[in-house]
């Protein structure tokens, strides 16, 4: 079986990577940008994943797990003050977010 | 180390100022008075020291020189340099501070210990302008005048001082910017072509540059001593930063500050780049020229009187750059005679209004008149440096306007013919404003007391100035005369 | 790992290892004063052990990290603002009865985020780094849980902040699949035989978002007016320095390793961040009355001059990009630590009209405020003036016209807000007094509000902040007066960078 | 005694410096004893020096004393150097003997004045800066002179500056003044630029040796010096702000306005002749320049009310013709012209400021009469005053005949102009002392009036004899004349010839304001002239009215124009672009946390785009 090359595998990623920034920009709620943050983040991870096979070392996937660990971080810090904001906002939709957006027409 | 105690008197008196200024009102006052005192007696017993032949006739065109290693790094030395002509502008500015001091002794009577700081800062940066021979430093100095001037202007100002001081700060701080780009870039030409990265003037003379580099780095130059000066259209700071500055900050304005900008002219822009600067001059003598009209015609058209003042030094500093740009001897002794001339002729008109308006709280020409019945030795003053103002012969400003037109005839006859067209306008409003506010019937009918023993100090010393220019001017020409030739010789290399 | 390994690392094995202790301290007993205390101790001791550090210096600690003269300079002003911002924080938090203790620890960790960076060799160490600062940080941005803009800020910078990371990683993983390796020497070195970079090239680029996003350049700067005004002053001092400054850090020893005509696209795109930052930012700042907003766009603007000399691409142009962080670290320490001094429990003094008439109510604040807006602005005789030279010097040098040009102009624009504020200060405390109320419209906004009364209230300083604010005072005139101690010092840690 | 030379303006300048010094503090008496002792003084050294100076010619009858040396720039070093030679001896005379004179008039003129003692500083200041303009020996100093005198003129004409129109008269004699002091002053540079010095005598000489006659910069040089001549003695163009000045005190009139310092431009010319002399061409425009001047200005002399106006017109007229004479190179009549006019201008004017006081301050002569019984002694004095220029005004007419550049047409053209000053000055002798008695005059002139009218009616009575210039050795005349002294007969016919058509101006003076009483109608002359010609001889030609419409009133407009500093505008401009981009700029700042990470998205695909691409 022939080993996928590593351009089309760097595509998937790269392709994993747009839909993540996808979501990112059209989600409205909170909690599924930090779901789209993921999705960008485990896509860089799988394009470690695939150097490194392509290069036969175990960097990428070293790398790999460090990009989960703290995936996994920025997550509970997200949740933790998206828990914070629903005391103060009756909602999740990142739009309503705009107190600090400062002077002029404030 | 003379010549640091000339910066360190001012910096250190200004500080002291503003510490007993917290104890007592009039302790700034006399500690200002006193340094600027001690300076002055520095700078003028320097001056008689090497007044004699041996002095200024030597082949070393340094009097005197201080240097230490600054920022090694970048080439940099606190080098300080004496010669005729900066010692002259020295000794003048050490006199203008002590009028300054004299002037504003009634008129600040508020946070006097911080005005004082301020104002001996203001001398001090000028005194650095003018003795740095390291180019970096020179713009340290350069800069370093402008926040407390601006300090001057946006507290003790008048109505719109706020606006007054941004503009003018913003004006020249942009403009330096302008200035910094053209030093390092004279710096790196130098050193490109010599090895050495420095910022000595001495050894930036003769930098080969090509004819672009030069023309743009000239540029820099000249425009941020064109803002300085002020060149039209670089101008319009200026008549809302005298307007609305105290008197003592007009005077000081006037009197010192604009003459950095001529200063640097004379010393820095020519000489450094002869080739651009000859390129130049046509344009910078045609500007000179608008200047002396332009000023002229819209101090005709002001009806506040600090605003009259200073266009008229719009006018006047015309003359200054036509001389520059016309680059021979005659020319020079002209600018430099104007340079002190105005000093006294404006600073004294300044001293004047200042005195009228802490006497009528107001500077409007169209509510004064008829005030000789009611002040005459103001109105004499008036008319005397009205007079000086628009070139009578046997004052001062009339050598230094004729000294710049005869040495600028030969460069352009109808350049000459119009500024010599400018004596008449400046006839045209000197005679307006104290016709208007003195001449008439006294319609206000104000009611004040005449100048003070103090003002009538302040500005006679100034009139004994001005009349002595006028009549034998022979120690300042010979003053700056070996400065001067050797500037001419730099051109011809 | 051997003894010199430990040496090298001790500045960061000193701070990690006082985060674990204050974790330890409070649990045991929850006591504000002795937590700051361990913390600044903690700190203070990381700096004694530079010298240490730079004994054995330059050091591989393979294949991470390096401890050399650069890292270790970069490491000592980090501990150093961090120190700052440490002593600020004790009596901001003193003030508000909150839990306060756990702050330290997450300013601990930050700093040591930094510190992970500034020697960085090593994308995994970069990574990391960056990662352990940015996470410090969004706790540390939302950290005032009784401010209601506390949570808004945190999720913002999460949210921008996680998308910023998530680009500079996949930005990572391509130049790694092009070169093979993650360490930044063998990285240029194998790209520098290639024909084409390749991968590297849009990997590079990729990167760049997440440096940009750090350093708070155009158009990844949208965050900054709004994490420097939620988060507390004396973080906002901390994101304003430290971060930025490690990243910079970074960014320099990253580009460093390359030639310079094989990074040219990049220097290219970096030129036009930097150009587009000095004039956005220093526009955004122009009429701002928030001054805490203000100081964003103006570190926008600041990080714009500092990418100036980073592309002139010379030991002269990095020289001068040190210095310019040093004085750019000095002032915006000491603005924050006017602001943070100026605050108190309920509010904090952001608005320009909390600045009205300081200099008649707090003359040695003011005048310390008004040295380090004049030096951010690049006035003489004070450490930004000389820093805005070298600056400068070095763009000119590399004949980088367009982006020299640029920032003169970006300059000119800045003074006015600068002169804004000093303006204000200069006003008469109360604005009724005024007589002639043109005096301080320069716009309408702030001329017609008082003061918060709260503020007008004179306090004394508190002797931390006090210490602090007359360090950087002196530090800051004295740096402008005599460089050169400081200039060869810099000379010779990042000498050995190219 | 010529040693003493220095003393000579200095004595004034004393006077002065005491009387601004402690003017205030002073008695009445010691103001006179400062400000008339000091002319007192200085007329008597002018004596003794003019007694030496003609007794004991120095060699080259020129008198050299070196003061100091102003200042030196290069090889350019005019000196405070004073140059005594027989046409500044004739210029001295003048100015500190009718000087003296008139302050002799004025210590009782203006005795009732508060300000005394201002006014005796002014005086004594222009007599001694007048003093130096004639005796300097180089163009810079005389321009010294020669401006400070137009300040003191400036100063004296405003001296009762409560009035705003004196107070304009002021502004535009000296504005109209420096006008042509500004093309003196190219002028001079272009002296110094071509002949690198400014002392007279070397100019001469260094300009004969480099310019051929008519040569292009000869021309040029002599052109701006006449400007600035015509400036000073108000001849055409630049002769609007004379009839003005009159708003001055009398004595200043008769002084500055008469006498002494317009008569400066005449000196000028003369003192510079072998520049002129260089320049035909300039030569020829100063003669037609005086003949028409003379011509306008006698005519619209005769079209006056007020008493001064008609002296002024009449002054501007003398003064043409004292041009008239040195266009024809004949300068000796011209300063003989200049020597008696000044005696006879200054006896009208002071006799004119008396009639003023006593009759209440009236300047119309239509509203005075018969005055002649009631003030005898004005009347004589001015009769006998008002014949003495006649005859040296045939002397310069009998030089046009004869000049080569000269001839019987313009002679004729001057006998016009002698048959005009004739009844204009005689229509104001007739109207106001002859005729019924018109006024009250309470009035009666004092000693230190008369006599120095008396003195000065002398002096010109006496010019009607001898020529005064020729007494002190100053003799140049018209070239071509010295075919005339060969055939005396004809000379002395044509000088009865203009006596003659000068009699007969009286007769019809006479027949017209003393017979016919066409005054009673309207104060016409001729009386078949229409009404717009009549206007405009009374306003001068209209000459005030065309520079208010090419000068004054653009002048104005464009400073009403730029007063709003245009320029300004261009910064405001800039200011609200920044500003603009500001707010532009600004509004991105949404708040929204997908808009910004859109920004980061956009900066992205920028970053990829941009090495992608």
């Amino acid at each position: 079986m022939n080993p996928i090359p590593m351009e089309q595998s760097l595509m998937v990623a790269a392709m994993l990577f747009s839909l993540g920034l996808i979501g990112l920009l059209v989600r409205r709620n909170v909690i599924f940008m930090l779901i789209s943050i993921e999705i960008m983040l485990n896509a860089a991870g799988l394009a470690f994943v695939v150097a490194g096979s392509h290069w036969q070392a175990a960097d990428g996937q070293v790398m790999f797990l460090f990009i989960i660990t703290m995936a996994a971080a920025e997550v509970a810090i997200g949740l933790a003050l998206v828990l914070r904001l629903q005391s103060d906002l009756p909602t999740l939709d990142v739009d309503a977010m705009d107190q600090l957006k400062g002077g002029d027409d404030a | 180390m003379t010549l640091l105690l000339l910066i360190a008197i001012p910096l250190c008196g200004g500080f002291l100022a503003w510490l007993l200024g917290r104890f007592h009102a009039d302790a700034p006052r006399w500690i200002s008075l006193a340094a600027l005192g001690v300076g002055f007696i520095l700078a003028l017993d320097l001056g008689l020291e090497h007044w004699g032949a041996a002095g200024l006739a030597n082949d070393n065109l340094w009097l005197l020189e201080y240097s230490h290693a600054w920022i090694p790094r970048f080439g940099i030395s606190f080098h300080l340099a004496l010669d005729g002509l900066n010692l002259l502008m020295v000794v003048l500015t050490f006199l203008i501070g002590i009028l300054a001091v004299g002037c504003s002794w009634k008129e600040i009577s508020t946070r006097v210990g911080f005005f004082h700081f301020n104002l001996m800062w203001v001398l001090a940066g000028v005194v650095g302008v003018f003795l740095a021979i390291d180019l970096f430093l020179f713009y340290f100095f350069w800069e370093l005048m402008l926040v407390p001037m601006y300090f001057l202007i946006g507290i003790w100002g008048h109505e719109k001082r706020i606006r007054a001081a941004l503009k003018f700060f913003i004006f020249t701080q942009a403009s330096g910017l302008l200035l910094l780009l053209a030093i390092v870039a004279l710096a790196f030409s130098h050193q490109s072509t010599s090895g050495v990265l420095s910022y000595n003037y001495m050894e930036l003379l003769g930098t080969p540059l090509s004819e672009a580099a030069g023309m743009w780095m000239m540029l820099g130059f000249f425009i941020a001593f064109a803002v300085k000066l002020p060149v039209v259209p670089l101008h319009t700071w200026l008549p809302d930063a005298h307007t609305e500055a105290p008197t003592a900050g007009s005077v000081i304005l006037a009197a010192l500050m604009l003459k950095t900008g001529a200063y640097g002219l004379i010393r820095f822009v020519v000489p450094l780049f002869p080739d651009a600067a000859m390129a130049f001059a046509p344009i910078a003598m045609t500007l000179g020229v608008i200047g002396i009209l332009y000023g002229a015609i819209l101090a005709f058209a002001q009806t506040d009187l600090k605003r009259l003042v200073a266009y008229t030094s719009v006018s006047h500093l015309g003359f200054v750059l036509l001389g520059v740009f016309a680059w021979n001897e005659l020319a020079l002794q002209g600018v430099v005679m104007q340079m002190i001339c105005h000093s006294f002729s404006t600073g004294a008109l300044f001293v004047l209004v200042g005195a009228l308006y802490e006497r009528t709280h107001t500077r409007d020409l169209s509510r004064l008149s008829g005030l000789w019945a009611v002040a005459p030795k103001m109105g004499a003053m008036a008319m005397f440096f009205a007079m000086a103002s628009l070139g009578l012969p046997g004052l001062g400003n009339f050598l230094a306007e004729i000294l710049v037109l005869a040495g600028a005839y030969p460069v352009s006859i109808p350049l000459t013919a119009l500024a010599t067209v400018g004596l008449i306008f400046a006839t045209i409003y000197s005679v307006r404003l104290v016709s208007r506010a003195f001449h008439g019937v006294n319609e206000g009918s104000w009611e004040f007391s005449d100048l003070s023993l103090r003002e009538a100090a302040v500005l006679g010393v100034m009139v004994v100035g001005l009349i002595w220019l006028g009549l034998y001017p022979q120690p300042v020409l010979d003053a700056a005369a070996p400065t001067l030739s050797h500037l001419l010789s730099v051109m011809q290399r | 790992m051997n003894t010199t390994d430990l040496i090298a690392l001790s500045p960061l094995l000193i701070v990690g290892l006082s985060a674990v202790a204050i974790l330890l301290l409070i649990s045991l007993r929850r006591n504000h004063r002795a937590v700051a205390t361990l913390a600044l101790g903690g700190l203070a001791l990381a700096m004694a052990s530079i010298p240490q550090a730079a004994a054995v210096a330059p050091h591989h600690i393979a294949p991470l990290m390096m401890a050399d003269g650069y890292a270790l300079f970069y490491s000592a002003l980090l501990l150093a603002a961090s120190f700052v911002v440490g002593l600020l924080s004790f009596d901001y938090l003193e003030q508000r009865g909150e839990q306060r203790e756990e702050y330290y620890v997450l300013l601990l960790l930050a700093t040591l985020g930094g510190l992970v960076l500034v020697g960085a060799n090593h994308f995994v160490s970069l990574f990391l780094g960056l990662e352990i600062l940015s996470v410090a940080i969004y706790v540390m941005v939302a950290y005032a849980r009784s401010s209601p803009l506390a949570a808004e800020t945190g999720i913002k910078y999460l949210i921008l902040a996680g998308t910023s990371s998530a680009f500079m990683v996949f930005g990572m993983a391509l130049v790694y699949a092009q070169t093979g390796t993650l360490e930044f020497g063998p990285m240029a070195a194998q790209l520098m035989q290639m024909e084409d970079f390749g991968l590297a090239l849009p990997g590079m680029a990729m990167m760049l978002v997440g440096v940009g996003f750090k350093l708070a350049v155009v158009p990844f700067h949208m965050w900054t007016p709004e994490v420097y005004q939620g988060a507390p002053v004396p973080v906002t001092a901390f994101v304003a320095t430290v971060s930025k400054g490690a990243m910079f850090a970074l960014l320099l020893r990253f580009f460093a390793a390359f030639e310079a005509d094989e990074a040219q696209p990049i220097m290219n795109i970096l030129g036009l961040l930097a150009i587009a930052s000095m004039l956005a930012g220093n526009l955004l700042a122009l009429l701002e009355d928030n001054v805490k907003r203000l100081l964003a766009y103006s570190s926008i603007a600041h990080l714009g001059y500092v990418l100036v000399a980073f592309l002139a691409e010379s030991s002269f142009g990095d020289e001068a990009v040190t210095f310019y962080l040093v004085a750019y670290f000095i002032s915006t320490l000491a603005a924050f630590g006017v602001i943070s001094v100026l605050s108190d429990g309920k509010s904090e003094a952001d608005r320009m009209e909390d600045f009205r008439g300081l200099y008649w109510r707090r003359p040695m604040l003011a005048t310390l405020m008004t040295a380090a807006l004049l030096s951010l602005a690049g006035i003489p005789l004070t450490t930004g003036f000389v820093a805005k030279f070298a600056v400068v010097a070095a763009g000119v040098k590399a004949a980088l016209w367009v982006p020299v040009f640029a920032l003169a102009l970006g300059s000119a624009i800045g003074l006015y807000y600068y002169l804004r504020l000093v303006v204000v200060m200069l006003s008469p405390v109360n604005p009724t007094d005024d007589s002639n109320s043109e005096a301080t419209a320069t716009d309408d906004a702030m001329s017609t509000r008082a003061p918060n009364p709260a503020i007008l209230r004179p306090k004394k300083v508190p002797i931390g902040p006090a210490f602090a604010l007359s360090i950087l005072a002196i530090f800051l005139l004295g740096l402008g007066v005599l460089p050169t101690p400081l200039m060869d010092f810099i000379k010779s840690s990042v000498s050995e960078l190219r | 005694m010529l040693n003493y030379l220095a003393l000579l303006p200095t004595l004034p300048l004393v006077g002065f410096l005491i009387l601004t010094a402690f003017g205030k503090s002073l008695s009445k008496r010691s103001v006179v004893a400062i400000g008339v002792g000091s002319m007192a003084l200085a007329a008597m050294l002018t004596i003794g020096i003019a007694i030496h100076f003609l007794s004991a010619p120095p060699p080259g009858h020129v008198f050299e004393q070196h003061l100091w040396t102003w200042f030196q720039v290069g090889d350019l070093a005019p000196g405070f150097s004073l140059y005594l030679d027989a046409l500044s001896l004739a210029m001295i005379l003048v100015i500190t003997l009718v000087g003296f004179l008139i302050h002799l008039y004025s210590a009782e003129f203006m005795r009732d004045d508060d300000a005394y003692a201002r006014f005796f500083a002014y005086m004594n200041l222009f007599v001694s800066l007048m003093l130096i303009l004639v005796l300097a020996d180089n163009l810079l100093l005389l321009y010294l002179g020669w401006e400070g005198v137009g300040m003191c003129s400036f100063l004296l004409i405003g001296f009762w500056y409560k009035k705003p129109e004196n107070s304009k008269a002021a502004q535009k004699a000296f504005i109209v003044t420096r006008v042509g002091d500004t093309a003196m002053a190219i002028g001079l540079f272009l002296l110094i630029t071509q002949l690198g010095t400014l002392d007279i005598q070397e100019l001469g000489v260094r300009a004969s040796e480099k310019w051929p006659v008519g040569s292009g910069m000869a021309v040029a040089a002599a052109a701006l010096l006449l400007g600035g001549a015509v400036g000073k003695s108000a001849q055409l163009p630049l002769q609007t702000w004379l009839p003005d000045a009159m708003a001055g005190p009398s004595p200043v009139s008769a002084l500055i306005h008469a006498a002494t310092m317009v008569t400066a431009g005449v000196y000028l010319i003369a003192r510079t002749h072998a520049l002129f002399a260089l320049a035909p061409v300039v030569l020829t425009a100063v003669m037609l320049i005086g003949l028409l001047t003379q011509l306008t200005a006698g005519i619209s002399a005769v079209h006056q009310r007020d008493i001064k106006r008609i002296l002024a017109y009449s002054t501007i007229s003398q003064l043409g013709y004292m041009f008239f004479a040195l266009g024809v190179s004949s300068n000796g009549a011209a300063i003989n012209h200049l020597m008696t006019h000044a005696c006879f201008k200054a006896t009208w004017f002071l006799a004119a400021g008396a009639v003023i006081i006593a009759v209440n301050h009236e300047h119309d002569i239509f509203k005075m009469g018969g005055l002649g019984k009631k003030l005898p002694v004005l009347f004589w004095t001015m009769f006998f005053a008002g014949c003495g220029p006649f005859f040296s005004k045939d002397g310069i007419l009998a030089e046009v005949w004869f000049s080569d550049t000269g001839g019987p047409f313009l002679w004729l053209l001057g006998l016009f102009g002698v048959f005009v000053t004739s009844i204009y000055l005689f229509r104001l002798l007739f109207t106001v002392f002859l005729g019924p008695l018109k006024n009250d005059v309470h009035w009666k002139p004092g000693l230190a009036i008369t006599i120095p009218l008396v003195i000065l009616a002398t002096g010109s009575v006496v010019g009607a004899i001898v020529e005064y210039p020729r007494l002190l050795g100053y003799h140049p005349y018209a070239t071509g004349t010295e075919a005339a002294h060969a055939s005396p007969y004809l000379h002395a016919a044509i000088g009865k010839i203009a006596v003659g058509v000068a009699l007969a101006g009286i007769y019809v003076a006479y027949r017209l304001f003393v017979r016919h009483k066409h005054y009673e109608a309207g104060e016409v002359v001729v009386p078949h002239i229409t009404l717009r010609m009549r206007r405009l001889f009374a306003a001068g030609w209209y000459f005030d009215r065309a520079y208010h419409a090419a000068f004054v009133v653009p002048f104005q407009a464009t400073s009403r124009f730029l007063r709003s500093e245009l320029i300004d505008r261009g910064y405001d401009a800039v200011v609200a672009l920044v500003q603009t981009g500001h707010r532009q700029i600004r509004r991105s700042q949404t708040g929204r946390l997908r808009w910004y990470a859109a920004g980061i998205a956009v900066g992205a695909v920028f970053c990829l785009g941009a090495v992608l691409l």
